[in-house]
């Protein structure tokens, strides 16, 4: 046991030093002057020159990637060549921001999901299942941010029951950040993109509680127990449902990370400052420190919901030992 | 590659056909370096329009939108990557400085990668008359100078200029009152607009826009948003007025004692937000601190500066190391005084390196407006400071929206006052017919060019440049991609800075015949396919 | 002599490599085979008998090429191809194929039966066309009797029965015209019907082509139809070798002994008897000192436990035990 | 190969779902194949009224079926146009996606050892790749066109088909017909490709839908994000033209159609691979 966990963390470290060192050195070996996506060609020369020394640029590329590497142990991040602010502090909040929209949609969607998939896989060939299994694989297949276009055009701008976007009303930012988590107002801005996520995100746990329920509702003890007389909706929800919770479960962190890099789409829908939105952005600008920060948390979350979906499923899956 | 392959295979063709005229060798296709359509639909379109316009001529162009910022930015002006660019420059309050837009474009001096002449252009006669204007500091006088420069240049057509297209910003007149608005280049960002905007909610006037700011710190500043806020926050020598001409703001006089002196007189009694007098060793202090430190932007401005004296309390006296007619405008009125008990030691306070890298979240400023909180990527939020000789009249809060669609979509629900975004053209009558809202069409100075390369094999050619210029549908342009809401110029100095723009020029026009007897005229033939040849 | 098997032996090693570059595990040897020596001529069939787990089917991964032996000599024809496995396996594999024990797993069940039978050509790399390929492949079937094969050609394995798969086997096993033909356990999955009909056609194969089988079974029931020689494996060894008749009227080896009288009778009348030995084959990592029968057999003395029997033999009867052809331990066995 | 293909379609035409799904797709083939040549207008061509003025956002009508955007362009003839974009970017991928990922996973599962652990390490670093963020990386650093596009869509998605292929490789390796072939002479290339490779072809064909299925919302997410080729017109990128240009709430025709269509594309995408994937294999679920 300890030996799989000390495997599995080795892996995930490994992949994410990998990728760093990837992310660091394709900003600076593609094609074209690696300044360039640094420093504004628009800037006279010797403001370049300038600017170039002030983000350490003139050193060679094997130090950078040395300091970089020195400063990611200490979580330093570098300087945002935009805002010139330390990036850590630039993204700690916006990761805070797409968390709270990303986790609990995903939740609501796993949870709703699950209901509904365990209840369609028990009346299984009816004309609402086939029904449910259309609407939500056409969801699925829907581009997000095309959803999150309808919804802004019916409910915002046509019934006017929510915000268009953003997470607070302009002007009503308490001083301190935590406060506005809990404000009605925030809510007021999460309801649509946490809609239009759940939305989207309902199909992929609504199968695979379906087709596992369909599996466990053949198996012996499901007969036993109908056999011995337990009410249908016991056996439903008490039996049934229990032991295909299993395989959602487990995939629940690995999809919540992905979901996470997938944030980049409805939070610029829904101009919602999370981290995937500050990612765009800072592509958009060449701030790479940024970018490659920023593109690090998304990482260190998917690789962790991977990781955590491994154990997770190491420990919950009597059938799987470790090796 | 293709471009160099073709030209050779075209020649080899030619000679061995025996054509019974002589025929130059094909004009190579047009590598025509315009923005991506997705994020810059109107700049895109333009570009195809006259594309379109230059096909009619002969010519293969080849559109190549690049993604914007870069590569596309460094094509254009590091590499010189093209052999015409869409080039689209944003108007700005210093721009309104003659140099500018004339003699820093075009002069053979500023052709180095990273300068603004981009495509290279060069020509005695202005580069001589660019120089002779730096050196008059009497306005009238280098008035006339400037004038000619603009009718050399519209010979030469080292670009074809479109126009610019109005800015159109809108506000919440429910909420918002500007009793005296004045039509700046720059509209609603215009300080002179903003501290007269009343708020009549009695809250502050809450503005949306897309972009954050970057920092306080007015030595690492270099996007005109953080220079707008900026000003708000620290006071500057001189203030460009809406009309273009410069007003005093911390000086209370001017004089240019001969071509490389001037002594300013500083105005007296103000104070800093902390309550520190502001004085004249605070003056100095700035500018032998901006240059001391390189700070980046204003590297440029500052090489011609000398020496800074204090003569007395109140008069400082700058020495320049040559003629430099813009000092006025570009150095003493982009400078921000800042506070020398503050920044005089923020190196030892804070154990950074250099000053640029100070974030100065809370600023200490002698301007009109004092920074109450910034909610970084979201809000920032300006208090007034009533005793300032600017008197702003509300507080202000900046609100940071992810995209231009959606502060559009604010304005409309009333959740602000001010887009300070500016409605795409083909939206305004929307906007216009919403009746809380009042619409503000701004005639910004900047400008939409086809800028050519003119040390470029294709647009080396005078006739060539000349007669593409007047083979663009200019009025379809307008019509169709900017929505009618466009002025057209025939300067790159546009009509909106009147004192300096040469009203005397005929406006371009589409006429493509005229396009093709120019070409004629210079020797150029077409072959059976219609395409363009050079002359022998 | 077609196949000369001396002394082979193949032995493995768990818990070495990578996972044990520091030393965290003790590895463990295991002899699946441990000195094995056989003869064949053309023409004839080599059973080679044993319980599962003896390494019969080791000994047949080597003699045909898919695992490389330990040590011993491999002589094919007189050659040492030991070696030669390795540098030049494709001409190794043209002389010697193998039927395989489950007709099912056996052959790709997405290809045809015209591709199954052909790959082996292809993959020779023997440059035929097209139309060769098609024709030796029907003569193949034809030999296996898979009779008319054009009907077979297109279908896939799983529209075969049993019996038809493993003429499949032995179909693509003829198609190359080897010279040897190893078949493991080649009927113990198929029905009792078919058995016989599949050992008709080994044996007729072996004699009109004068090839050499060594037919590999745990069931000694078939073998007297089939085979010419047997050799009865225990724990990696032959323990007794000779003529089949001689192995089955005079056995002296108790284990051999053992298996016979568990074996089924085709004469319903006889009894079936009970081998009157206990427990099961020990582990091959594991092989018990002296006699390696010893802690099963019924006849075990003292010295079994530490003397390793040497070889005795009467003519091409051979045993390892240190009571064979002992008369007088035969007699009390039997009484 | 062929025949694992008929064998694909005759599985699918077996179930209701994937018979419509397969029409569905049939259509949109074919429209991505005739479209073009059926469109009334070019893609970015403007369509000028008698008076020679353009005509701008007009609403579908007999002359436009789904009416005309900002610049005068004819949005049933965009919508033409841009399912070759869709379907040649999402069929190249799918493609390529599973070219990779099934040798990856070939290689893996058969060659075993430290190739194995070398491409699982890898496949592991592909699965931790936040998808759209790097995809926008390396798009913004490699320039936009439907080719860097493609590339950058196939370096991320081989990774599933991979992990699924080599699982299966492992169990295949062990059975006889393996033994069997190398008994015949066969090399490592043969057994890989001759007689593996055919056994895993339905998880590859499964592979191929759902990567299709997600390289179609991929590019058209790509293309929201102002990432797509700007010379191509891509049902994305009509949607992004209608966003840009604040439009949406005004001309409902010009937005509402390529969702639709995405949706309606995908979605038949979606229900062909889960057909044949219920007949061929039970075992494995859909994962993204």
């Amino acid at each position: 046991m300890r030996r799989f966990l000390v495997k599995r963390l080795w892996h995930a470290a490994l992949t994410l030093f990998v990728m760093i060192t990837g992310m660091f050195f394709m900003f600076r070996l593609l094609p074209g002057d690696p300044t360039a996506t640094v420093i504004s060609p628009a800037l006279y020369p010797k403001a370049q020159a300038a600017l170039k020394a002030q983000f350490g640029l003139d050193q060679p590329l094997w130090m950078q990637y040395f300091i970089y590497l020195k400063n990611l142990t200490v979580f330093d991040f570098g300087v945002s060549f935009h805002t010139l602010r330390p990036v850590a502090g630039e993204i700690g909040n916006r990761m805070v921001n797409t968390l709270v929209l990303i986790l609990p949609s995903m939740i609501f969607a796993y949870f709703l999901g699950a209901l509904v998939g365990a209840y369609m896989a028990w009346r299984r060939g009816s004309k609402a299942e086939g029904l449910l299994v259309l609407l939500a694989t056409a969801l699925q297949s829907t581009p997000v941010f095309w959803l999150g276009m309808l919804a802004i055009l019916f409910f915002s701008l046509k019934l006017d029951l929510f915000p268009v976007g953003h997470i607070v009303s302009p002007g009503k930012f308490p001083q301190a950040t935590w406060q506005m988590y809990f404000s009605l107002d925030f809510l007021h801005h999460l309801a649509l993109p946490f809609m239009v996520n759940v939305a989207y995100q309902f199909c992929f746990p609504f199968l695979l509680m379906r087709s596992t329920m369909l599996s466990t509702i053949g198996e012996d003890y499901i007969e036993l127990a109908r056999m011995k007389g337990v009410p249908e909706n016991k056996i439903l929800y008490h039996h049934a449902m229990r032991n295909s919770l299993l395989p959602l479960a487990t995939t629940l962190p690995m999809i919540l990370g992905w979901a996470v890099a997938g944030s980049v789409v409805i939070e610029t829908v829904f101009s919602w400052p999370g981290l995937g939105l500050l990612m765009v952005e800072a592509v958009g600008r060449s701030d790479y420190p940024v970018v490659q920060a920023s593109f690090l948390l998304i990482a260190v979350l998917t690789v962790g919901g991977t990781l955590l979906a491994d154990l997770m499923y190491g420990l919950l899956d009597p059938r799987i030992s470790y090796k | 590659m293709k471009r160099y392959v073709l030209p050779l295979a075209a020649a080899l063709l030619s000679s061995s056909s025996l054509t019974a005229f002589a025929q130059g060798e094909k004009v190579p296709p047009v590598d025509f370096l315009t923005w991506p359509a997705a994020k810059y639909q109107h700049y895109y379109e333009t570009s195809s329009y006259i594309a379109e316009g230059w096909r009619e001529l002969g010519l293969e162009v080849n559109l190549n939108p690049e993604p914007f910022p870069n590569p596309m930015l460094g094509k254009w002006f590091s590499e010189h990557d093209f052999d015409v660019v869409m080039s689209v420059l944003s108007g700005a309050p210093y721009r309104m400085e003659p140099d500018f837009f004339t003699n820093a474009q075009f002069n053979s001096a500023h052709s180095a990668p990273g300068d603004w002449n981009v495509g290279e252009f060069a020509d005695e006669r202005v580069d001589e008359l660019g120089k002779k204007q730096l050196a008059i500091y009497d306005a009238d006088a280098r008035r006339d100078v400037v004038l000619e420069l603009q009718e050399v240049l519209y010979d030469l057509q080292p670009e074809a200029v479109i126009g610019s297209a109005i800015s159109t910003t809108a506000i919440n007149a429910d909420n918002l009152e500007i009793p005296g608005y004045v039509p700046a280049p720059d509209g609603l960002r215009s300080i002179w607009n903003q501290l007269e905007m009343v708020s009549l909610t009695g809250q502050a006037v809450k503005m949306g826009q897309t972009i954050d700011q970057a920092s306080f710190n007015p030595l690492a500043a270099n996007i005109a948003e953080d220079f707008n806020n900026l000003s708000l926050i620290y006071d500057r020598l001189i203030e460009l007025g809406p009309d273009g001409k410069p007003r005093n703001r911390l000086a209370s006089n001017i004089i240019v004692v001969d071509e490389t002196t001037i002594d300013v007189t500083l105005r007296e009694g103000h104070t800093f937000s902390d309550g520190e007098p502001l004085t004249a060793e605070d003056v100095k202090f700035s500018f032998d601190y901006f240059k001391e430190w390189e700070a980046a932007y204003y590297k440029k401005y500052l090489e011609r500066l000398d020496e800074v004296i204090i003569q007395d309390d109140g008069t400082i006296r700058f020495k320049l190391t040559e003629a430099y007619a813009p000092f006025i405008l570009h150095t003493l009125g982009q400078v921000f005084i800042v506070p020398e008990h503050v920044w005089g030691s923020v190196i030892e306070d804070t154990g950074i390196s250099k000053p640029q890298e100070f974030r100065n979240t809370n600023p200490v400023g002698s301007g009109p407006y004092s920074l109450n909180y910034w909610k970084e990527g979201q809000e920032i939020y300006f208090t007034r400071r009533a005793d300032h000789f600017m008197k702003p009249k509300s507080d202000l809060l900046f609100v940071i929206f992810g995209s231009a669609e959606v502060v559009g979509a604010a304005l409309k629900k009333g959740d602000i006052d001010v887009s300070l975004q500016p409605l795409v053209p083909t939206v305004v009558d929307e906007f216009e017919a919403q009746e809380n809202l009042k619409i503000f069409r701004t005639y910004p100075n900047g400008y939409m060019s086809a800028r050519y390369k003119a040390s470029g094999e294709i647009f080396k050619h005078k006739a060539l440049r000349q007669a593409a210029t007047a083979a663009i549908p200019y009025e379809k342009i307008v019509d169709e991609v900017l929505g009618g809401d466009a002025t057209r110029s025939a300067s790159s100095i546009v009509p909106i800075n009147a004192f300096w723009h040469n009203d005397s020029l005929p406006l371009p026009e589409y006429d493509i015949e005229k396009a093709k007897q120019i070409l004629v005229d210079a020797g150029f033939t077409w072959d059976e396919n219609g395409a363009l040849h050079f002359p022998e | 002599m077609l196949l000369d098997v001396q002394d082979l032996a193949k032995h493995y090693v768990l818990g070495e490599g990578f996972s044990n570059l520091f030393g965290l595990s003790n590895p463990q040897k295991i002899r699946a085979v441990d000195g094995v020596s056989l003869r064949l001529q053309p023409g004839e069939v080599l059973g080679l008998v044993g319980e599962s787990g003896c390494g019969k089917s080791t000994l047949a991964r080597i003699l045909v090429g898919l695992e490389l032996p330990s040590s011993g000599a491999l002589l094919f024809n007189g050659n040492d191809i030991a070696e030669d496995i390795k540098s030049n396996r494709k001409q190794f594999h043209q002389k010697v194929q193998m039927v395989f024990q489950d007709p099912y797993g056996s052959l790709n069940p997405q290809h045809t039966i015209e591709e199954i039978v052909t790959r082996p050509l292809i993959y020779q790399q023997l440059g035929l066309s097209k139309a060769e390929l098609k024709d030796r492949a029907i003569d193949a079937l034809n030999d296996a009797e898979m009779m008319p094969a054009k009907r077979y050609l297109n279908k896939f394995p799983h529209e075969l029965s049993g019996g038809q798969r493993q003429r499949v086997c032995i179909a693509r096993a003829l198609v190359l015209q080897p010279e040897l033909i190893v078949a493991d356990e080649p009927i113990s999955m198929l029905d009792v019907s078919i058995k016989w009909s599949i050992v008709r056609l080994l044996k007729r194969l072996v004699k009109e082509r004068n090839i050499g089988l060594i037919y590999i079974t745990h069931d000694l029931s078939s073998v007297p139809a089939i085979c010419d020689k047997l050799a009865i494996m225990y724990l990696g060894r032959v323990v007794e070798s000779g003529l089949c008749d001689d192995i089955f009227k005079q056995a002296t080896h108790p284990y051999t002994q053992a298996l016979l009288a568990a074996s089924p009778n085709p004469n319903p009348d006889v009894k079936r008897g009970r081998p009157n030995i206990s427990g099961a084959i020990p582990n091959a990592s594991n092989i018990p000192t002296g006699c390696r029968f010893h802690p099963r057999c019924p006849n075990a003395q003292p010295q079994c436990a530490t003397e390793q029997p040497a070889e005795r033999h009467r003519g091409y009867h051979r045993a390892e035990c240190h009571f064979a052809f002992d008369v007088k331990i035969e007699r009390t066995k039997r009484a | 190969m062929l025949r694992t293909f008929l064998n694909f379609f005759s599985i699918v035409w077996r179930s209701y779902a994937g018979k419509i799904s397969l029409i569905v797709f049939t259509i949109c083939m074919s429209l991505a194949v005739l479209g073009p040549i059926a469109a009334p207008y070019g893609p970015t061509e403007r369509v000028y009224d008698a008076a020679g003025n353009l005509v701008r956002l007009a609403p579908p009508s007999w002359d436009h079926w789904l009416g005309t955007t900002l610049l005068g362009r004819d949005v049933w003839s965009q919508m033409l146009w841009g399912a070759r974009p869709a379907l040649t970017i999402g069929l190249l991928t799918a493609l390529g996606t599973v070219v990779i990922g099934v040798n990856v996973g070939l290689l893996a599962g058969y060659l075993g050892g430290a190739v194995d652990s070398f491409l699982m390490r890898l496949t592991d670093i592909f699965l931790g790749l936040p998808f759209l963020p790097f995809i926008i990386v390396l798009l913004s650093l490699t320039g936009q066109n439907i080719w860097t596009i493609i590339l950058a869509m196939m370096a991320v998605m081989w990774r599933s088909t991979a992990r699924i292929v080599r699982a299966e490789v492992l169990s295949l390796r062990e059975r006889q017909f393996i033994a069997a072939a190398r008994t015949t002479g066969a090399s490592d290339f043969d057994i890989i490709y001759r007689e593996i490779a055919p056994n895993v072809m339905p998880f590859a064909l499964v592979g191929i839908t759902f990567a299709l299925a997600w390289a179609i919302i991929t590019e058209a997410s790509i293309g929201f994000l102002g990432f797509g080729d700007p010379n191509v017109v891509s049902w994305g990128s009509i949607i992004y033209d209608a966003y840009a240009s604040q439009m949406m709430y005004r001309a409902p025709w010009w937005v509402v159609p390529p969702g639709i269509a995405i949706m309606i594309l995908v979605t038949s995408v979606y229900f062909m691979g889960r057909a044949y994937e219920e007949v061929v294999n039970p075992r494995i679920k859909q994962a993204g």
